[in-house]
């Protein structure tokens, strides 16, 4: 069965590659700007001299970066399920981390560190946020029962942690360290635009951006997909050895939490404090590194930009401006970016086969540059809402597919056999048993979409449309108004927190109403 | 002494004068010991200054005198490598733009930090911004061969090659012919290093002088030299750097010498820098660096 | 009730190739159970019974082998709604309430809830939940989860009804009190039933026919014809025949 | 065998506010165990057996009253190392093999497992599986990962045992032989053991005394001391005492 799985994977990468071959030749997709295969192989071959320094040098950043994000991700995750109010207190920091976005952030660690650190930092961030909930949401739907054992024989929260949690969270973690993997390899490359070394792809790429070759830029893309495919394919060979074991043998039934009344007013606190926290840390942290005021705007000096200098109803009006102009394509971008990762996880169950084909495909888009890629993307779909739209999808569906293909491969088989035994097929055993058990999951992956889809809508205003924030952004950087950057990177993690916040409302009511814990 | 400079864009042809100062030693003639960083689109060479991580980098006037006039930021330019700023209006000769008048109707793609530019040059033109679809432009010409869009803003000294290689044949002007008198890759440095460092950047610029004057005695030698070294791996070609470093020569080149900054010149800028609301002045370039260099 | 509802298994095999050893958890067997009949199965810990009923159900294939309800494959069979289980482990879904629970058949099934509305607040007085509807498994003791389980199995009145150990987690009142209901709702349903077991005594009240399975190899070792007449009554527990068959059923198992 | 390791329940009351229905599942409960004795815990279904379990383990907190294991907290005690339990649900790690899971208390309870070696294998063969120690709990029987649970439970020799239903889904004669075995261990170890069961036969047999528990709320009912000597053998069964006693626990357990 595993074997003619693997066979039908394969025959399926070469229908794609045959039909992509064919697209490439005959120059169907944007009049040829989408080369074939053979011809990226042969630009790869001719151009194959100025490779391996390049491809050194960003899976030094990116692995580096991978190994500290995720470990820190790892610890974190662990501190928030061992101390749940740690993880609520510090939800504004780790979503402003995942939100920030890339060049607003780039260009201030590449004048504050030097050398590798950008890159580390920027992959190490890439890793961070995705782990750390997976981590969570692992560790936080362990079975009750093993942790009841472990208890019962005195074992403290850290025994019950390592002898139960861990190890029944490691699919999910792997989960996380797939999704980290093609995030820690575009981490370092979008550092590297930030120039500094003579290295990395991203440097390369810069240089072949103004070629007008789009085999060299599929050339330098596919490079960095294969670093990126290599760490998710061994963690998908660990992940699929250890998920059979995971499986629950016979369903739980978890006590529910009993109905508690919560303090209003400490609720409030608690989220108040959440979206302190990163402000605070952000003044503390340019108050450290003696970053100059001018770049760095404390959040006093940026209250002044927005709300006291002379300048400030220009400057709001812009941002107002903008944020009329991001907002709603940022909440179809979600929508449609979560339902295709829906379709796709349940795709992964329904269609394993034809959805493993299409790995290989989602991990370009994941590793592939925006940069390179908008100019075809433009081609195709023109500088529309489409092309914002797919922009965002293929930012935002890659996490939330492989988190919840991940819920979704764990639901016990003990569950699964009362539909079966009735005759259910696969849609309906989908339907009735796996998404309602996996509904943890869905949640989860809902969380990772929504702050990625508003950072998706600002690439493709910067790169496609010229409109929105993302190009109040790009322009800002130009003419070196900081205040601006600094404004824009402040509400697009606020949007995010506030979306976020929205997912975890609805999350919470949903569970609990099943007797479900919820995985923040 | 060591000296930290901070170029505006990967190693290419537009940096020829540093490689060849830095090769043949005539940083180290003035006993400076520099430090070369490169470039790329997510460097904003003004803030390296402003966070001490370069002493002197090469920037486009319009960015940096809208931070000293908006901000105070303390910034002086002393020097412009470019003395026409190399930006212009590319298009495909089968579909020619020559003007700012056939641009009506058309789509243009322009990097988003050049947007002020663009419609300074429009406006000193007489022609109607709203008449024209600007879309963001990230230095890919693919758009631009492929006919997705009409014109875009970009090097003159480098695009049109490109093109060439395509298959294509590419018309361009400036948007200095146009109204748009600015310098580029203004040299800058801070107030406060032009007080206290005066001696180490007027040794810089001397250097750099003379590395960019043995590159123009003949702009086919260097860009080859540097094949295996500065240009290893960047992407590019040495052909595309040859083609860059003649293009370049007539826009550098200054009776005074590179770097020159005349007075008319100056007015120039400042003139269509208020034509577009940036409020440059004469004191935001300081020319006696160059007078101590002669 | 036509014969479109007996379970035929016909030299059936099964081995696991685990990672403990390999088991053969059936070794060519077969048992036939005509329609309307009710079967007992008895057998040693891990001799291959809930093996035996999930290749029934469909849910694993035999390596060697085949088998039929009324005809049909097992899958086939289960599709058309023939078929009831109640498993060794309630498997209840943990997020759906008791009610819910047990009209998950029927959502497999897509019968309209509303058409059942009596039967189900029927069983779920029978298995003793009244006032558990709407709480959820976790909420539940062990064996009130079992009775849950068993309810379910009985929502759509079932041609065919696989039980296994159903009322393992019930104290002996509630489990004699459930014995008789099930004979109760047999005679009228008429449902071709097999029941796991490892109790004796319940095995001869309530089957036609006990069948002893030994273990390693998995296989049918004696099947025993219980002759007492329907409907039975508690007194037969102190029948002398009935101690009879239970001394036999207890050699048969004894001598695996 | 000290002292410490009696139980005492002092007047625990234990309320659910569930979805379906607010349940005392424990009123006023109080229970003495000494150091040593065997109390046999029945009652019918959802009287809270398992819910007067969790609280002496620590799993759960009354609302109300005291819970002391050799006059520590429940969770002292088990942190000492104290306790031992089997859950009415195997409650195997599913990633743990058969012997993993067996020696999962010394992990928690940080003991080297080669000590314990020659144990292990004594309580697989125990519990009759051999052969199995390298299997996943996904490719038992039932009753095969509750036999690993059982031995989970005697891994640490405990002083105090809770046992919960401990052998319900076992065969008659499988079921008889634990109970003998678990005499032989709770006579040689001494521990202080707690057994819920449905079995009231299974109950006399082993428990120094039985207590009858109530449902809705869960209570008390009666305690009846059994009086036969130790060791004792298979033919207690047929003593007339034994029968009187086992009308006698039926009575009470009918009487709710
Ligand atoms: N998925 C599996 N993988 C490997 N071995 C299995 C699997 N399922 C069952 N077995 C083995 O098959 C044998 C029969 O198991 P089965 O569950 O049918 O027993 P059973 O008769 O129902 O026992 P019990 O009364 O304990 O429930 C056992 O030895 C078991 O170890
Ligand atoms: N977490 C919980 N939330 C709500 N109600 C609960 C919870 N746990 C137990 N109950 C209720 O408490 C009562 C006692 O449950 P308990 O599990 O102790 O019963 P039991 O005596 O072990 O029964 P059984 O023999 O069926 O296992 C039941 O009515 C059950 O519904
Ligand atoms: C060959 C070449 N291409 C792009 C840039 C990038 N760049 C840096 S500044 C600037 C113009 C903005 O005023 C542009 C396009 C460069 N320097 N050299
Ligand atoms: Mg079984
Ligand atoms: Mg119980």
């Amino acid at each position: 069965m595993a074997g003619q799985g693997r066979l039908g994977t394969l025959r399926n990468w070469g229908i794609l590659l045959v039909l992509w071959e064919i697209v490439g030749r005959l120059r169907l997709v944007a009049d040829g700007a989408l080369p074939a295969p053979s011809a990226i192989l042969q630009r790869l071959w001719i151009d194959w001299s100025d490779y391996p320094p390049h491809i050194w040098a960003t899976i030094e950043g990116a692995s580096i970066g991978f190994l500290i994000g995720n470990a820190l991700a790892i610890a974190a995750g662990i501190l928030f399920v061992l101390f749940p109010l740690t993880g609520r207190l510090a939800r504004g920091i780790n979503i402003a981390l995942f939100a920030l976005p890339p060049i607003a952030l780039s260009p201030i660690l590449v004048i504050t560190f030097s050398g590798m650190t950008p890159r580390i930092i920027l992959a190490a961030i890439g890793c961070y946020f995705i782990t750390m909930s997976a981590t969570v949401t692992g560790l936080s739907q362990t079975d009750r029962r093993a942790i009841d054992i472990v208890r019962a024989y005195g074992g403290n929260r850290w025994k019950v942690l390592r002898l139960a949690q861990l190890r029944s969270a490691l699919p999910s973690i792997l989960s996380g360290l797939r999704i980290a993997a093609p995030n820690a390899v575009l981490g370092a490359i979008l550092a590297e635009f930030g120039g500094g070394g003579r290295f990395g792809l991203g440097v390369y790429l810069i240089g072949s951006l103004g070629r007008g070759e789009p085999d060299r830029l599929w050339g330098i893309g596919l490079a960095a997909t294969l670093i990126a495919g290599l760490a998710y394919g061994l963690f998908s060979l660990i992940a699929a050895r250890l998920t059979g074991a995971s499986r629950a043998v016979t369903m739980p039934a978890a006590a529910p939490s009993e109905a508690r009344a919560k303090g209003f007013l400490r609720e409030t606190m608690i989220v108040l404090a959440s979206i302190a926290l990163p402000f605070l840390f952000w003044w503390v942290l340019l108050y450290a590194m003696g970053t100059p005021a001018m770049i760095a705007k404390t959040p006093p000096a940026l209250f002044e930009y927005l709300f006291l200098s002379p300048q400030s109803a220009t400057n709001l009006g812009k941002l107002a401006a903008a944020l009329a102009q991001t907002l709603p394509m940022t909440i179809i971008g979600m929508a449609v970016g979560l339902a295709f990762a829906f379709a796709l996880a349940i795709g992964s169950v329904l269609y394993p086969v034809i959805v493993r084909a299409f790995m290989p495909v989602a991990l370009v888009t994941q590793t592939m540059p925006l940069v390179a890629l908008t100019p075809l993307l433009v081609l195709m779909l023109g500088r529309g809402h489409s092309v914002i739209l797919w922009i965002t999808v293929s930012v935002t569906f890659f996490p939330a597919f492989v988190t919840m293909a991940q819920g979704l491969s764990l639901v016990s088989r003990a569950a699964l056999d009362v539909p079966r035994a009735y005759g259910a097929g696969p849609l309906k055993q989908l339907r009735l048993v796996t998404i309602p058990a996996s509904l943890p999951y869905v949640f989860a992956s809902t969380r990772l979409a929504v702050p990625r889809a508003l950072l998706g809508v600002m690439i493709a205003e910067w790169l496609a449309t010229g409109k929105g924030l993302g190009n109040l952004l790009n322009q800002s950087r130009g003419y070196l108004d900081y205040g601006m950057i600094w404004a824009v990177a402040v509400v697009s993690v606020l949007l995010s927190v506030v979306f976020y916040q929205l997912v975890v409302l609805i999350e919470n009511r949903v569970l609990s109403k099943r007797g479900m814990s919820p995985a923040q | 002494e060591p000296f930290n400079f901070q170029a505006s864009w990967i190693n290419d042809a537009e940096f020829t004068g540093y490689f060849i100062a830095l090769d043949k030693g005539y940083y180290a003639e003035e006993g400076l010991d520099v430090t070369y960083f490169s470039g790329g689109p997510d460097v904003i060479p003004e803030s390296t200054l402003i966070a001490g991580k370069a002493d002197l980098t090469l920037t486009t006037p319009d960015t940096t005198i809208k931070a000293i006039a908006d901000q105070g930021a303390p910034f002086r330019i002393i020097g412009a490598q470019y003395q026409k700023n190399p930006i212009g209006i590319v298009s495909l000769a089968s579909n020619p733009i020559n003007s700012p008048e056939d641009l009506v109707g058309k789509t243009l793609a322009v990097p988003p930090v050049n947007i002020i530019s663009v419609e300074a040059m429009l406006k000193t033109s007489g022609v109607d911004r709203s008449k024209i679809n600007i879309v963001p432009y990230a230095y890919d010409p693919t758009p631009l061969i492929k006919g997705e869009i009409d014109a875009s803003v970009d090097f003159t000294t480098n695009v049109p090659y490109t093109i060439e290689q395509a298959g294509a044949e590419a018309v361009s002007f400036l948007l200095y012919d146009f109204g748009f008198t600015i310098f580029n890759d203004t040299v800058v440095v801070t107030e406060d290093a032009l007080k206290n460092n005066r001696k180490n950047i007027t040794g810089f610029l001397r250097a750099s002088r003379k590395g960019w004057n043995d590159n123009f005695e003949d702009p086919s030698v260097w860009p080859p030299k540097f094949a295996d070294s500065w240009f290893k791996g960047t992407g590019r070609s040495i052909e595309n750097e040859l083609y860059f470093n003649r293009a370049q020569q007539p826009l550098m080149e200054h009776p005074d010498g590179i770097f020159a900054m005349s007075e008319e010149s100056i007015e120039a800028n400042i003139e269509a820098l208020n034509a577009v609301g940036i409020a440059a002045k004469r004191e935001h370039f300081d020319t006696s660096v160059l007078e101590d260099i002669g | 009730m036509t014969d479109r509802a007996g379970i035929r298994i016909s030299r059936v095999s099964r081995v696991f190739e685990g990672r403990g050893a390999t088991v053969q958890a059936l070794d060519d067997v077969s048992l036939e159970c005509p329609a309307g009949s009710f079967t007992a199965l008895i057998g040693p810990s891990g001799c291959g019974k809930s093996t035996m009923l999930r290749l029934a159900l469909g849910l694993d294939h035999p390596n060697d082998g085949e088998i039929r309800i009324g005809g049909l494959e097992p899958l086939a069979a289960a599709r058309q709604g023939l078929t009831g289980v109640a498993f060794q482990d309630a498997a209840l879904m943990p997020w759906r309430t008791v009610e819910d629970n047990i009209m998950l058949p029927l959502d497999v099934l897509d019968k309209k809830r509303g058409a059942f509305r009596a039967k189900v607040d029927e069983l779920v007085d029978m298995v003793g939940l009244s006032g558990f509807e709407k709480a959820l498994p976790g909420e539940l003791s062990g064996g009130m989860r079992q009775r849950a389980a068993i309810a379910r199995a009985l929502v759509t009145t079932p041609d065919v009804l696989f039980l296994d150990e159903p009322f393992g987690a019930l104290d002996q009142i509630l489990r004699r009190q459930m014995n008789i209901e099930l004979q109760r709702i047999w005679m009228e349903s008429n449902a071709t039933t097999l029941l796991v077991t490892h109790g004796i005594d319940e095995a001869i009240f309530l089957a036609d026919r006990v069948v002893v399975m030994q273990s390693r190899p998995g296989r049918i070792g004696q099947v025993i014809d219980i002759p007492f007449a329907r409907p039975r009554q508690s007194a037969i527990f102190s029948d002398p025949q009935f101690h009879a068959l239970e001394a036999e059923i207890a050699g048969a198992l004894d001598g695996h």
